[in-house]
């Protein structure tokens, strides 16, 4: 048991609360250092965080001292203390690089550092929360800091890019709501710990109405194909620091959200849909690999690429039974979140220093902006699940347990799908092969964006070597 | 025709959840948990004598640290999205609605503290007085008598993240001896107005900000 | 005889809510949207719920009805077809 | 750490960490690179000569990383992987020298060679391997490091041929990867042993493995280039010169056919693969390759071309012998993969020179070129020569030992295969041979870049290394009874493949 | 036929329309709307079922309290930019999303 007042999964939850408020008070576009400050603190938080749990198992804390259902419980497993220890890690170099991607007269820089604390606020308190309501509470918080984000100081296209995701954001929440609603109707308490023995596959139908619409809404904000229509506009249009925060660690909240349902209190329920996710998981591995490849603009192929790699995290839920397939989903959030972080991020010193929004406008960036490349190759590298990356161990393990369960099905489009994102990604890597147009002109960047980046695409790979803690983590499940 | 038959979809679609939704609800039978029990029996500890406050401030108080910072957050990203403009001038109103604002809003004041110190045993509480205060400043903006707000000077960033800011110390501040927001019972009355008077400065200062800051674009 | 009130504002509430979607004219669909809002708080007081009922009425009534009647003044009277 | 862990290591880091820094100096600082180049290449030499005396003296080195839970990185050095890895190492080393002659102030050289040595990791890395987990990280190494090079002229047709480089081999090692995931699942582990590991399956499991070795020898296959899986190595010649010579005479395609070696004895055991009748298969695709890249070769006038469809024919060589059941034809592709690496570098090396010289690409514009150049020529002769398998060449002693193997194994056809193949290459090398050596010097060279001093006909970094190489495959040839020769190398592995088994 | 299962019957439907109407209206400050009704439906359930048997239960009542202000916030956010949508570019539609 950790003294309370040490219990960092409490702090990591009061700190970004703490300097987004600093951030705010101190007024635009001003709390650079402060955000850095705390989310150093909060990486080191996380990490103990994660020793704790991988050593000494799940732990809890009773918010408000009256404990579930009266109360609301935090509680924190191997998944939930992954999921911290991503966000923090992601969310530190993205940081460091919004500092200098901002230049101090950027209109969507101006209130970047305390909406960027509330996003981190509310993903760490999803990821720690017990709660069905309370989880509202943090979606919505997650949500409308994602929204704001992407319409900060934006053009009329960004802006409807922004409505766009409001609204699906909303109607996603609102019919994970509904859902909750119908939960405490029939059960009468929306805690976790208490609905996991109440609720049986013999529920009332209500119940399976109550499951479906929440994962129906949790879909619906994880862009899952056929609901990932608002994704493209809002990634692709946003500052690329924004983009970058949430490809990489937003729509994996909700995703996170739907696992922990399926692992937890819904656990009786929900397998009955494992199909239905898979398919759709397939279809966006297709689908967004297809658009991405005809995508004309550098950031929308990048966001359309996100649309595609969600696809792989819902494949596992048919092969959820065994073991494995957990640690393979895990794996594909860390590979794909540190890639697409890092992607992202030197998609953002490409825009700045070309000039221009385009793949075709890439001519001659290996000769120019070799580390910013070399980075968004790296990136690529995990994306297409080559060794010796994350996306490879990623890759691997779902392989290895669909053919243990005998779906070759799986098997066939994982394979595919790699294959489909490697054509994407050379698409970039080929025209940035090619030989420097002379009309080419070149914007100075500064250095801390190119380095920032490419520390998160070298992360993405470093991880393939790395899985094994990881996956004890995990081993501490609750 | 498509979006005839689009709408038609839909339409169908949404009434047969609701007739589902409907049926199902009919055959639910007694929940397993019941949690008025619990409510009611811990009453004399929450340090407030009205239920829903015991558990909007108490039990689950930390639900409304959140939405607080929901509230708050949600500003902010007004402000990030309208960007700077110009104060409007006040609307020019008539001199009656004037007066009448001049008599109302003084008794709108009155009502929200009252609203605010009922909330410990009777309806009422953070929300509903700082909804009010606010209405009395649009119903001032209204009429002309306050102008909307341009930007947000230091002061009111300090209102506006006060009542937030509050909550968040006395929510961290219980850990020193218990869990995050752990009212000591025999405290726990005086915490709570303490930080449901915090609340209703800075809800009745977001409120109107939510429309104060939006409406100066009005003339824009 | 209760049952019957509720009955009536619940049908009540369920027509304003369908005229707020399918009214013509916008300013009357938000007029509509506030009342809907007032009835909202009545059906809470019915369901023993004041504070709800007291916040309805002074932020869902209210505070939204003002902001969508502001943001109905700027966007000008351009009429949306439901 | 031991030092037995060390060395394998020792011998990745001493390409790999050179290569990280070049990536790092400024495109000016050419001392500092070749240093570390040539610095590089000794090293590593030194490191391959240590562990030579180890492993002929039955020392055992290795070392193994768990990258998850039961899947592991595992590095050890064998008698087939040294062999390998010698003649990689001995090679990477003329070709630096070759290379830094050829690429004189050419751009974006640091990008070049880091890459370079990155496949020369890769490369030593795939020699080492001790379970198709680490064999298929380091062959995707190997195909992403080599795309840069092969695109490094940054023209439409390199990006052509880069893009169609990277379709096969990716699609290729998809295959790869699926089929080792199947394996993985089924054993529970790849590791490499001789006599295989497949046979501890039981008679039920047949019919998965028959399709696993499908899918293993297609991945390897294309890098190896056995038709239909081929079409990549010509279009890669689009490559500068050294590139083609290190990797598509050396690296790559030895990688693809080194990995059909592993798969066929360590993986399934020869005589299991036989028992499955997975080997006749084999035989028929190399076979069919062998004469099909040199029936192709004919009618190539664009020279590298040529060559390259030449390495199709002769890699399968490799393949072919070690389908041929039985120790002999084993001995025979396994002194292949060195021999066919130094005769075809030489060949490399001496098209690189007419190029770079007398601005020579077709073998229609060879006349005279060896009155111009009669050095480079003389090594491109005895290349070509070694390739038709003449006596005193390195390729007699290949194709004397392939028949035999053939022989023994029962299968004539293929020493037919071989003599079409033999005569094939003679009709599409010794005209090249006739033109140079015979032909009047025409009154002006496509475009002379390098003039002639005294009697040196080129540049020294361009002129040493072929001679080197062709020096080598004479040596190879008359030499081969000696203890270091190729041959008797490849004897011992080869008594170590069988005897565990106890055949003869 | 309670008081409270007749309201949480009048908010699935009250939810269901709201949610036909954010997909179906395209003009935002009606979708604005259709999405507060949506809301409402939600809360109504939540407090009525729960009291379906006419027993008032506070607990879903301030969970409902906190979702008014939720709603009221979602509302203002995004009537901020459908006016900044307006301002920029004259339309109260979401214009086809483009790739160019």
């Amino acid at each position: 048991m950790i003294e309370p007042l040490f219990d960092p999964l409490v702090w990591l939850i009061l700190l970004p609360l703490a300097w987004a408020t600093l951030t705010f008070v101190l007024g635009p576009g001003r709390g650079a250092w402060p955000a850095i400050a705390g989310l150093t603190a909060q990486c080191w938080l996380a990490f103990d965080l994660a020793q704790k749990v991988g050593s000494g198992g799940a732990a809890n804390h009773v918010v408000g001292g009256w404990g579930a259902p009266l109360g609301i419980d935090l509680a924190v497993d191997g998944l939930s203390a992954a999921m911290l220890l991503l966000t923090q890690t992601v969310a530190l170099p993205l940081a460091i690089y919004a500092r200098s991607y901002f230049k101090s007269d950027d209109p969507a820089g101006t209130w970047f550092w305390p909406l960027m604390g509330f996003l981190i606020a509310g993903l760490n308190a999803l990821f720690v929360s017990a709660d069905l309501f309370n989880l509202y509470v943090t979606l919505e918080l997650v949500g409308l800091a994602a929204v704001g984000l992407v319409a900060a100081g934006g053009g009329a296209q960004q802006v409807a890019a922004a409505l766009r995701y409001l609204f699906a954001t909303l109607v996603g929440s609102g019919a994970y709501l509904l859902g909750v609603a119908l939960i405490y109707g029939a059960y009468g308490t929306v805690s976790v710990a208490t609905l996991l023995p109440l609720v049986t596959n013999d529920a009332p139908r209500l119940v399976w109405i109550a499951s479906g619409l929440m994962v129906a809404g949790l879909m619906l904000k994880t862009a899952l194909f056929p609901f990932h229509f608002w994704l493209p506009p809002a990634h692709g249009g946003a500052p690329a620091p924004v983009s970058a925060l949430l490809s990489a660690l937003v729509v994996k909240a909700s995703f996170y959200l739907i696992l922990r349902l399926w692992l937890g209190p819904l656990q009786a329920v929900l397998p009955a849909f494992a199909w239905l996710l898979a398919l759709l998981g397939s279809a966006a591995i297709f689908w967004g690999s297809w658009q991405a490849i005809r995508a004309v603009k550098l950031k929308r192929l990048i966001a359309y690429s996100t649309v595609a790699q969600l696809g792989y995290l819902f494949l596992i839920f048919p092969l959820l039974a065994a073991h494995g397939a957990l640690q393979a989903g895990v794996m594909q959030i860390f590979a794909h979140g540190l890639a697409k972080a890092g992607m992202f991020a030197a998609a953002g010193v490409l825009i700045k220093a070309t000039g221009q929004d385009t793949v075709a406008g890439l001519a001659g960036a290996v000769e120019r902006l070799p580390v910013t490349m070399f980075a968004f190759g790296l990136a690529g590298m995990t994306l297409m699940g080559l060794p010796p990356s994350s996306g490879f161990l990623a890759k691997w393990l779902i392989i290895e347990v669909a053919q243990a369960q005998g779906h070759w099905i799986i098997v066939v489009v994982v394979l595919a799908g790699g294959l489909l994102a490697a054509v994407y990604v050379l698409r970039v890597l080929r025209q940035a092969f090619l030989l420097t147009p002379a009309s080419a002109t070149l914007t100075p960047v500064p250095r801390m964006l190119e380095w920032s980046a490419f520390a998160l695409a070298a992360a993405s790979v470093l991880l393939g070597l790395r899985g094994v803690e990881l996956m004890q983590l995990l081993g501490a499940m609750a | 025709m498509k979006r005839f038959s689009l709408v038609v979809l839909v339409l169908s679609l949404a009434s047969a959840f609701v007739f589902f939704l409907g049926g199902a609800m009919l055959e639910l039978g007694p929940t397993a948990v019941d949690l008025r029990a619990p409510v009611a029996a811990h009453l004399a500890e929450s340090g407030v004598t009205h239920p829903v406050t015991a558990v909007l401030l108490n039990y689950r108080g930390y639900d409304t640290l959140l939405e607080i910072a929901v509230l708050l957050l949600a500003l902010l990203a007004i402000l990030a999205v309208v960007g700077e403009a110009p104060a409007s001038p006040t609307r020019a109103a008539h001199p009656v609605l004037q007066a009448l604002a001049r008599l109302a809003v003084p008794l709108m004041v009155v009502v929200a503290v009252y609203l605010l110190w009922a909330g410990a045993f009777r309806p009422g509480g953070a929300f509903q007085a700082g909804a009010l205060l606010a209405a009395a400043a649009v119903l001032l903006h209204l009429v002309g008598l306050l102008p909307s707000w341009s930007r947000p000077r230091l002061g009111l960033r300090i209102g506006l993240a006060a009542g937030f800011a509050l909550f968040l110390a006395v929510a961290a501040g219980l850990l020193m001896q218990g869990s995050l927001l752990q009212y000591p019972p025999a405290a726990a009355g005086v915490l709570i107005l303490l930080i449901e008077s915090g609340l209703t400065v800075s809800l009745a200062l977001i409120l109107a900000g939510l429309f104060l800051f939006l409406s100066r674009e009005a003339e824009a | 005889m209760t049952i019957a009130f509720d009955l009536l504002l619940a049908l009540s509430l369920l027509w304003s809510a369908w005229r707020t979607l399918a009214t013509p004219r916008l300013d009357r669909a938000i007029v509509l949207f506030i009342i809907f809002g007032l009835l909202m708080s009545l059906a809470w007081a019915r369901l023993a719920a004041p504070d709800i009922g007291l916040a309805e009425a002074a932020i869902g009534a209210g505070l939204t009805g003002a902001l969508l009647l502001d943001a109905y003044g700027v966007l000008g009277r351009r009429q949306g077809s439901p | 750490m031991t030092s037995h862990e060390l060395l394998p290591l020792a011998l990745l880091a001493s390409s790999l960490l050179p290569g990280l820094i070049i990536f790092a100096l400024p495109e000016t600082w050419i001392g500092v690179r070749t240093f570390l180049n040539l610095f590089a290449a000794i090293t590593k030499l030194g490191l391959v000569a240590l562990l030579l005396a180890g492993v002929a003296a039955g020392e055992e080195y290795g070392v193994r990383y768990a990258v998850l839970p039961g899947l592991e990185l595992v590095l050890k050095a064998d008698a087939l992987g040294m062999m390998f890895i010698t003649l990689s190492a001995i090679l990477w080393l003329f070709t630096t020298l070759y290379a830094i002659g050829y690429l004189e102030g050419a751009p974006h050289r640091s990008r070049f060679f880091g890459f370079f040595s990155l496949c020369v990791t890769a490369t030593m890395g795939i020699a080492l391997a001790a379970n198709l987990f680490t064999f298929f990280i380091f062959y995707e190494l190997l195909t992403l490091s080599t795309f840069p090079l092969v695109v490094h002229r940054g023209t439409d047709k390199a990006m052509k041929g880069g893009t169609i480089y990277l379709a096969y081999t990716l699609i290729g090692g998809t295959a790869l990867l699926a089929g080792i995931v199947w394996l993985h699942h089924l054993l529970g582990h790849t590791e490499f042993a001789h006599a295989g590991i497949a046979a501890a399956l039981g008679p039920e499991y047949a019919g998965q493995l028959k399709i696993i070795f499908l899918l293993l020898i297609a991945g390897v296959g294309v890098k190896a280039a056995i038709v239909p899986l081929h079409g990549w190595l010509p279009q890669a010649m689009v490559a500068p010169a050294p590139v083609s010579a290190l990797l598509h005479a050396v690296a790559v395609v030895k990688a693809g056919a080194f990995g059909i070696v592993r798969i066929v004895y360590e993986v399934y055991g020869v005589e299991f693969a036989q028992s499955l009748e997975l080997l006749y298969p084999l035989a028929l695709f190399a076979a069919v390759t062998i004469l099909w890249g040199s029936f192709r070769a004919l009618f190539q006038d664009d020279l590298k071309k040529r060559l390259a469809y030449s390495t199709v024919s002769q890699v399968s060589y490799i393949a072919l012998g070690v389908a041929l059941f039985g120790p002999i034809g084993t001995i025979g592709g396994l002194v292949h993969l060195v021999h066919q690496g130094i005769m075809k570098i030489t060949l490399f090396f001496c098209a690189g020179n007419y190029a770079e010289t007398l601005g020579i690409h077709k073998v229609s514009e060879m006349d005279g070129a060896g009155r111009r150049m009669p050095l480079t020529t003389l090594a491109f002769s005895i290349g070509a020569l070694g390739m038709m398998g003449a006596p005193l060449t390195a390729g007699a002693v290949s194709k004397a030992w392939l028949s035999d193997g053939a022989a023994a194994a029962g299968m004539d056809w293929a020493i037919w295969v071989l003599w079409t193949s033999s005569l094939l290459n003679a009709a599409y090398f010794l005209p090249v041979l006739w033109r140079a050596w015979f032909r009047p010097v025409p009154p002006a060279w496509p475009e002379e870049h390098i003039a002639r001093r005294g009697w040196r006909e080129t540049a020294w970094l361009l002129l040493l290394p072929p001679l080197f190489t062709a020096a080598a495959t004479l040596a190879a040839g008359t030499l081969s009874d000696s203890e270091m020769s190729p041959l008797a190398w490849a004897k011992l592995i080869a008594e170590r493949e069988y005897v565990v088994q106890g055949a003869p | 036929m309670s008081t409270g299962f007749i309201f949480a019957l009048t908010g699935a439907i009250l939810f269901a329309a709201g949610l036909a109407g954010v997909v179906l209206i395209g003009h935002l400050l009606r979708r604005i709307l259709a999405f507060n009704l949506m809301g409402s439906g939600a809360f109504l359930v939540l407090v009525g079922l729960a009291q379906r048997h006419d027993v008032a239960d506070p607990v879903p009542q301030a969970m409902v309290l906190t979702g008014i202000v939720v709603a009221v916030a979602a509302t203002a956010l995004a009537l901020a930019l459908v006016r900044k949508l307006h301002a920029l570019s004259g339309q109260l539609e979401l214009p086809d999303d483009v790739d160019d």
